[in-house]
């Protein structure tokens, strides 16, 4: 067999439904993609988009947010907020040529850590498909390295 | 699939597991509870019900396993695949234990030698025409294995068959045919018995 | 920023504590391996491996290196938070640090547990150990938030475990609010005719304490009624109560029941009574109902339907009736929650091959329990669907629904006994009756209940072991005609059977209610595959829920039988009589502030908090937040456009650390970056 | 509605009824069968009891044409058995990878390849039931079939196996039911509707098989059934043609038609029964048929439930609400 790509996925897990979500795939036995490291926050609202952005300049290939089911967030409505933030993500992320596959949202209540597995799971098999993120040579390279290092310095 | 590395011979459990390509394998599932035997419409007939069966494949009975009569009397009506509690996939499990028992030269002892002869005639027009032909298959089936049934079909219930117009003379062929030969040669080779 | 970066270059002392559990992470993760590669970080002064760090000798290993090697910040990577945080602040806190200067790494339920590949399991392990590492070093020291704990209760369910936790702390002195659905409490115990193994009568044993529910002072009784909405947090919980209108005016009604005898509409009781007799439009469920004033069911009502009727109103001798009540929304607060909701039975219509719903002599555990109840619709008479005829074979079916993956996995654990029970009632009944029981595996574990199977068979049971196959009215041979015959495999005997009979009993298993995972979101619950809720412990913290103040007892949690279930009834209400003890408990510092300075007034943070917890400071122009509103869930931190909201314990620092931390395998070159 | 058409072995001889009075009722319906070019049999039940991968590989051929020769569109099959073995083919091929792999290896040796998933097969009843719908049947009835008692029978291979998405309960199934009875006909109760009709079984162990085929014509006439109406080859036959030998074997005397529901529909639009294939049966039909009644009769449906007050009360079932 030839060596595969194995994507690297940042989990932001909301700390009340996916991230027990993910724990109750633990606790199940339910084996499933290795790729997604997982960050607990409060709240899917929390997830700042440059959380996001940080990720993947950071190396990572995608990012799962995942949070409790609309309705249901323990917050009264912070993953409609995500959602909001998402949405608007998605078309900055567009506009750099990052495809949609690599920022994903989930709903995932605690009891669901099948639905969060197999999230991970096809997110992981889509991403093998995209191959690596490659951010500094994607979003930096032309224009981009210019002004990298012109506002650091 | 053969990451094995034991020197020691498979169990019979194992090599049914193998000949089902993955379909039986949760054969080791079964808790044992007769759904099987108590849905089988044929039933009645068979040496073994499946339960006892499947018991005797985890206690590695290969000869009592492969000589027992139970697959051929198998209808293939999935009632027992339907209603499994542990999802066992026993039609196909049958089909496996008839692909081993001719494959071990076991199934005269079965008492049972029509199923095989049956089926061999079967695909012996269908491999070589690419579709079945009922007038064909019933009278070279039963020359070749049974004459006096072939007379008493010829009389009977074929001749009434034929007289409605609802059997053919000459056998049908697909155009495709020798496509056909090179795809089912090749499937031979990559799956078991040639 | 300029700031923060100085910060990252402070050297802190790290220990670092991989756990084993047992095999559970050491099975698949190089523990080892992890514990070497974390020592090389410059942060970490100690890395450890231990078999179980949430043993005493474990803790004690985290509070020694505290005190003999000066740590600073502390790391243990072993299970989830959610199981053993609170251990670990706490042994650091013992160590003579702040409880909160310590991050846990997820690597069992998160690692482990959820693969096989060793390889990559070590890796990402690494890779959490390193993001909480990372992550620490950044962590501030915070004080908890003391919250009085409100000594009232709320009990949801009012079967046997919710009366019997309601008892325990009213008893006690504290005050109960019990929510039932229904109009009357008992629950699925009051449907039932006898208790195994002993016999005793249900309704004898079950009504003195429904009684006493109803009289108690510190009980406050709510039937009919449904929780709504429940806000806050333990200590302090807002619950909102919808209490439906029973169109019976409570203050007036003498239960003298003449409404009922009066009322011209009938229709099936598929309630209390399992479908297998009928009831009036107000009815009460039954004679000894607690509260005894009834429930006028509008759908069922001709009044409602028609507009013409109201005999039951015409009748009432005191003006009790009131067609025009409206639902009412009760609004209390309690410091505590049990939830105890019970179960459903499984329904056999799922199983068409045994014909409940289509043949007339198959009935349900529960229509049987009605049937051989005195005081049920047959007086106690076992008989046909005719009503008249008696029955010669009766054959009961184990397992109906249960032990299946068509339908469940799991074993209900109380069927075999209520079937040997069942067995035992038609024996006594119908003396002269042949009874079949058709059985899978016999499971009596209980005490006095494989003495009770014992007894069973010395009365003659045929004990037939095969999982029934098919119930069907089509004979084939002489002696079944019209009769039901039972397809079955005699596992036994290796022989396929046909037994015909006369009645078939299905003993269906016992399901998470049809709207488990409503209730468990309303109440921030788990639910599992099977929608029975989650305990926080499956051993050690059976009725605790990983909500903090919310408990569970009883059948919501998974099948049980009455002594379990009134076990955990009791369980729960000692933990929470515990708590009231206490009278304070601390809760997590996690809670936004503004700094003032950074402020630009914008105001976008006031309009997105749900808790209103953000005023504006018109003098100095800038938002503020109120520390006791605010509940930390971070979405102001997330959305302040100057970066000057601090989320405490998750503040942008702090995860950002945890980011790069978690990446450091794949960090692009930085090299690269001017390339 | 444009579909795919898997006529399979019996269809061009054995059931040539059937065949006639599909394509007669799609007229009707505006249904298309386009059928595939250059098909080949698909191995029925004998095949893999021999070899399974070349077995599997056979039925694959056929899904590897369809793919090339129709752009979407689904794919029916009116034999059971052929139904059966294309959709499993389709399914297994899609759950296991090592079968998957080896069938499209075979397949390659003959220039083919089929991508599971590509094919959605169906059963022709399925088609009827689900694309057309009963409103647009009962719109074309014009001759209802009132008075005429129908035992519905489904077999073993429409119904199952149930881990593929079935259309149907495959216990209990009622789609036929609630189409023969839009049709004006009676449909009386029929316990063994979904059991088997012993397959192969007349070649292997005849009395065994007549035994199952005894079962079924005693349910049938224990329920009053003026017909029993199939929808495969193979039970037709069996139960046609062994109908005789039943009756010699057990000394009875059932005399019971056994008529694809396609003619039944056909009749009720009032297609003429020379145009359906009636007559190609070997017991024939024609008494049954003169049952039919012009008369819608008083009371439609049987009723299972005792009247109120006297006997204990019936769970109810979903349809009846």
């Amino acid at each position: 067999m030839s060596e595969q790509f194995e994507p690297v996925i940042v989990g932001f897990l909301c700390n009340w439904c996916s991230y027990r979500a993910a724990d109750l795939a633990g606790t199940s036995r339910i084996k499933y993609a290795p790729n997604m490291r997982a960050i607990r926050v409060m709240c899917s609202g929390r997830v700042d988009p440059q959380f996001v952005l940080k990720a993947l300049r950071n190396g990572a290939d995608g990012v799962l947010i995942a949070g409790c089911h609309p309705g249901e967030c323990h917050y009264v409505n912070g993953n409609i907020k995500a959602l909001r933030r998402y949405t608007m993500l998605k078309k900055t992320l567009d506009q750099w040529g990052i495809e949609e596959e690599r920022v994903q949202l989930l709903w995932a209540s605690a009891s669901e850590g099948t639905k969060l597995a197999e999230k991970v799971n096809s997110m992981t098999e889509e991403l093998r498909e995209l191959g690596p993120l490659r951010w500094h040579e994607k979003v930096l390279a032309d224009n981009g390295a210019a002004h990298v290092p012109v506002k650091e310095a | 699939m053969t990451q094995t590395l034991s020197a020691r011979a498979p169990s019979l459990f194992e090599e049914v597991v193998a000949e089902t390509s993955g379909l039986g394998e949760n054969l080791n599932t079964c808790i044992q509870c007769g759904t099987c035997g108590g849905s089988c419409p044929s039933g009645d007939d068979m040496d073994h019900t499946p339960r006892e069966i499947f018991a005797m494949i985890r206690e590695d009975m290969r000869e009592e396993v492969l000589t027992s009569n139970t697959p051929w009397y198998c209808v293939s009506c999935y009632y027992c695949v339907a209603r499994c509690p542990q999802d066992i996939h026993i039609t196909d499990i049958m089909y496996a234990l008839k692909r081993k028992a001719i494959e071990a030269g076991y199934y005269q002892k079965a008492g049972k030698d029509k199923a095989p002869e049956f089926s061999e005639t079967f695909i012996d027009f269908v491999e070589n025409n690419g579709r079945s032909f009922e007038l064909g298959l019933a009278t070279r089936y039963h020359l070749r294995y049974h004459p006096l049934d072939a007379f008493k079909m010829a009389t009977g219930m074929g001749l009434k068959l034929f007289t409605k117009g609802r059997m053919d003379l000459i056998p049908p062929k697909i155009e495709g045919i020798d496509q056909l030969k090179a795809i089912l040669k090749k499937s031979k080779e990559l799956g078991g018995e040639a | 920023m300029e700031e923060k970066k100085e910060k990252t270059m402070q050297k802190e002392k790290v220990g670092v504590y991989i756990c084993h559990c047992g095999t559970n992470i050491a099975g698949t993760i190089d523990v080892e391996e992890v514990k070497n590669w974390a020592a090389k970080n410059p942060n970490v002064e100690v890395s450890r491996d231990y078999e179980f760090m949430c043993s005493n000798t474990g803790q004690e290993l985290i509070e020694n290196d505290i005190k003999e090697k000066g740590l600073t910040r502390i790391v243990v990577a072993s299970c989830s938070p959610h199981m053993h945080e609170k251990t670990f602040r706490n042994a650091t806190e013992r160590g003579g640090l702040n409880p909160f200067l310590f991050e846990m790494a997820n690597i069992r339920e998160h690692g482990s547990w959820a693969t096989n590949d060793k390889e990559a399991a070590t890796q990402k392990a690494k890779s959490l150990v390193n993001g909480a590492i990372e992550r620490v070093v950044h962590h501030e020291p915070l004080e908890k938030i003391p919250v009085e704990i409100n000594p009232n209760t709320l009990i949801v369910g009012g079967g046997i475990a919710g009366i019997t936790a309601a008892l325990e702390l009213a008893n006690a002195g504290n005050h109960v609010y019990l929510v039932e659905r229904e109009g009357t409490i008992g629950g699925h115990m009051a449907q039932l005719d006898k208790t195994f193994p002993t016999l005793d009568c249900s309704a004898c044993i079950l009504t003195p304490k429904m009684v006493d529910v109803g009289q108690h002072d510190n009980i406050t009784l709510l039937t009919y009624s449904e929780v709504e909405k429940v806000d806050g947090y333990i200590g302090n919980f807002e619950i909102t109560v919808r209490k439906k209108a029973r169109c019976v005016i409570e203050d007036l009604c003498t239960a003298c029941g003449i409404c009922e005898e009066k009322c011209p509409a009938q229709v099936v009781d598929e309630g209390y009574g399992a479908g297998l007799g009928y009831r009036k439009a107000i009815y009460r469920a039954f004679p000894q109902a607690v509260p005894g004033y009834p429930v006028l069911d509008k759908e069922n009502c001709i009044y409602f339907q028609t507009g013409k009727c109201r005999a039951c109103e015409k009748f009432c001798p005191t003006d009790a009736i009131d067609f025009e009540q409206e639902d009412e929304m009760l609004n209390f607060n309690v410091g505590n929650i049990i939830v105890a909701t019970g179960y459903d039975l499984f329904d056999p219509r799922r199983i068409p091959q045994y014909g409940y719903g289509r043949l007339e002599n198959v009935f349900t555990s529960l229509e049987f329990e009605r049937m051989v109840n005195a005081s049920g619709p047959t007086g106690g008479h076992i008989v046909l669907r005719d009503g008249e005829t008696k029955p010669e074979k009766v054959a009961i079916v184990h397992c109906v629904g249960s032990r299946d993956q068509n339908y469940n996995e799991y074993c209900s654990k109380v069927c075999c006994m209520y079937s040997l029970k069942f067995a035992h009632l038609v024996h006594e009944h119908l003396p002269e009756t042949e009874v079949f029981n058709f059985y899978i595996d016999m499971r009596t574990p209980g005490k006095g209940y494989e003495e009770f199977y014992h007894r069973l068979l010395k009365e003659d049971t045929h004990f037939i072991r095969g999982r029934v196959a098919e119930i069907t009215d089509a004979d084939h041979q002489p002696g079944e005609e019209g009769k039901l015959i039972v397809q079955v495999e005699n596992t036994l005997l290796g022989k396929q059977q046909r037994i015909p009979v006369d009645m078939v009993i299905l003993s269906a298993g016992i399901e998470a209610r049809e709207d488990a995972a409503q209730v468990a979101n309303l109440f921030k619950m788990g639910c599992d595959y099977d929608g029975f809720y989650n305990e926080r412990h499956p051993k050690l913290a059976p009725v605790a829920t990983m909500t903090d103040g919310v408990f569970i007892a009883g059948a919501c949690q998974g099948p049980k039988d009455i002594p379990e279930t009134v076990a955990q009834g009791g369980a729960a209400a000692s933990q929470i009589a515990s708590l009231i003890g206490q009278g304070t408990m601390m809760m997590e510092p996690v809670r936004a502030s503004i700094r003032e300075e950074d402020c630009s007034g914008c105001r976008i943070c006031n309009n997105l908090c749900p808790y209103n917890a953000i005023e504006y400071d018109e003098e100095k122009e800038v938002s503020k937040v109120i520390t006791a509103l605010c509940q930390g869930c971070g979405t102001c931190v997330a959305a302040c456009p100057s970066g000057a909201i601090d989320g405490a314990h998750f503040t942008n620092l702090q995860v950002m650390s945890e980011l790069q931390g978690l990446l450091w395998d794949v960090q692009p070159a930085p090299e690269k970056v001017t390339a | 509605m444009k579909f795919g058409y898997y006529p399979g072995c019996s269809i061009d001889r054995n059931a040539r009824s059937y065949h006639i009075s599909m394509m007669a009722i799609a007229e009707r319906l505006g249904l298309e069968f386009e059928e595939m070019e250059d098909w080949n049999c698909c191995g029925a039940t004998e095949y893999f009891a021999i070899n399974d991968i070349p077995a599997y590989t056979l039925v694959s051929r056929n899904l590897a044409l369809a793919s090339q020769q129709y752009s979407g569109e689904k794919l029916v099959a009116p034999c059971s058995a052929c139904f059966l073995n294309l959709k499993k083919t389709d399914h297994v091929m899609g759950e296991y990878k090592e079968i998957n792999q080896k069938v499209n290896t075979a397949l390659e040796a003959g220039g083919l390849a089929y991508q599971p998933g590509t094919v959605s097969v169906h059963h022709l009843l399925e088609v009827i039931v689900k694309d057309v719908g009963l409103e647009a049947i009962e719109e074309q009835v014009k001759k209802p079939l009132y008075e005429l008692r129908i035992a519905p029978y489904y077999g073993c291979m429409v119904p199952r196996p149930a881990d593929m998405e079935s259309f149907d309960d495959p216990e209990h199934p009622t789609s036929m039911d609630k189409l023969l009875e839009s049709l004006g006909a009676i449909v009386v109760d029929f316990p063994l509707k979904a059991q088997c009709c012993g397959g192969h079984m007349t070649q292997i162990s005849e009395e065994t098989a007549l035994e199952l085929l005894r079962r079924l014509l005693k349910n049938a006439d224990d329920y009053g059934a003026d017909m029993i109406s199939t929808l495969c080859p193979m039970c037709q036959l069996n139960l046609d043609a062994y109908q005789g030998a039943v009756n010699a074997h057990f000394g009875t005397d059932y005399n019971i038609p056994v008529i694809y529901f396609t003619q039944l529909i056909g009749l009720a639009f009032g297609i003429p029964e020379n145009e359906l294939g009636f007559g190609k049966e070997i017991v024939s039909a024609k008494p049954a048929l003169e049952k039919i009644s012009d008369e819608a009769p008083q009371e439609k449906k049987r009723r299972r439930r005792p009247g109120r007050r006297t006997g204990l009360p019936m769970p109810s079932m979903p349809e009846e609400g």
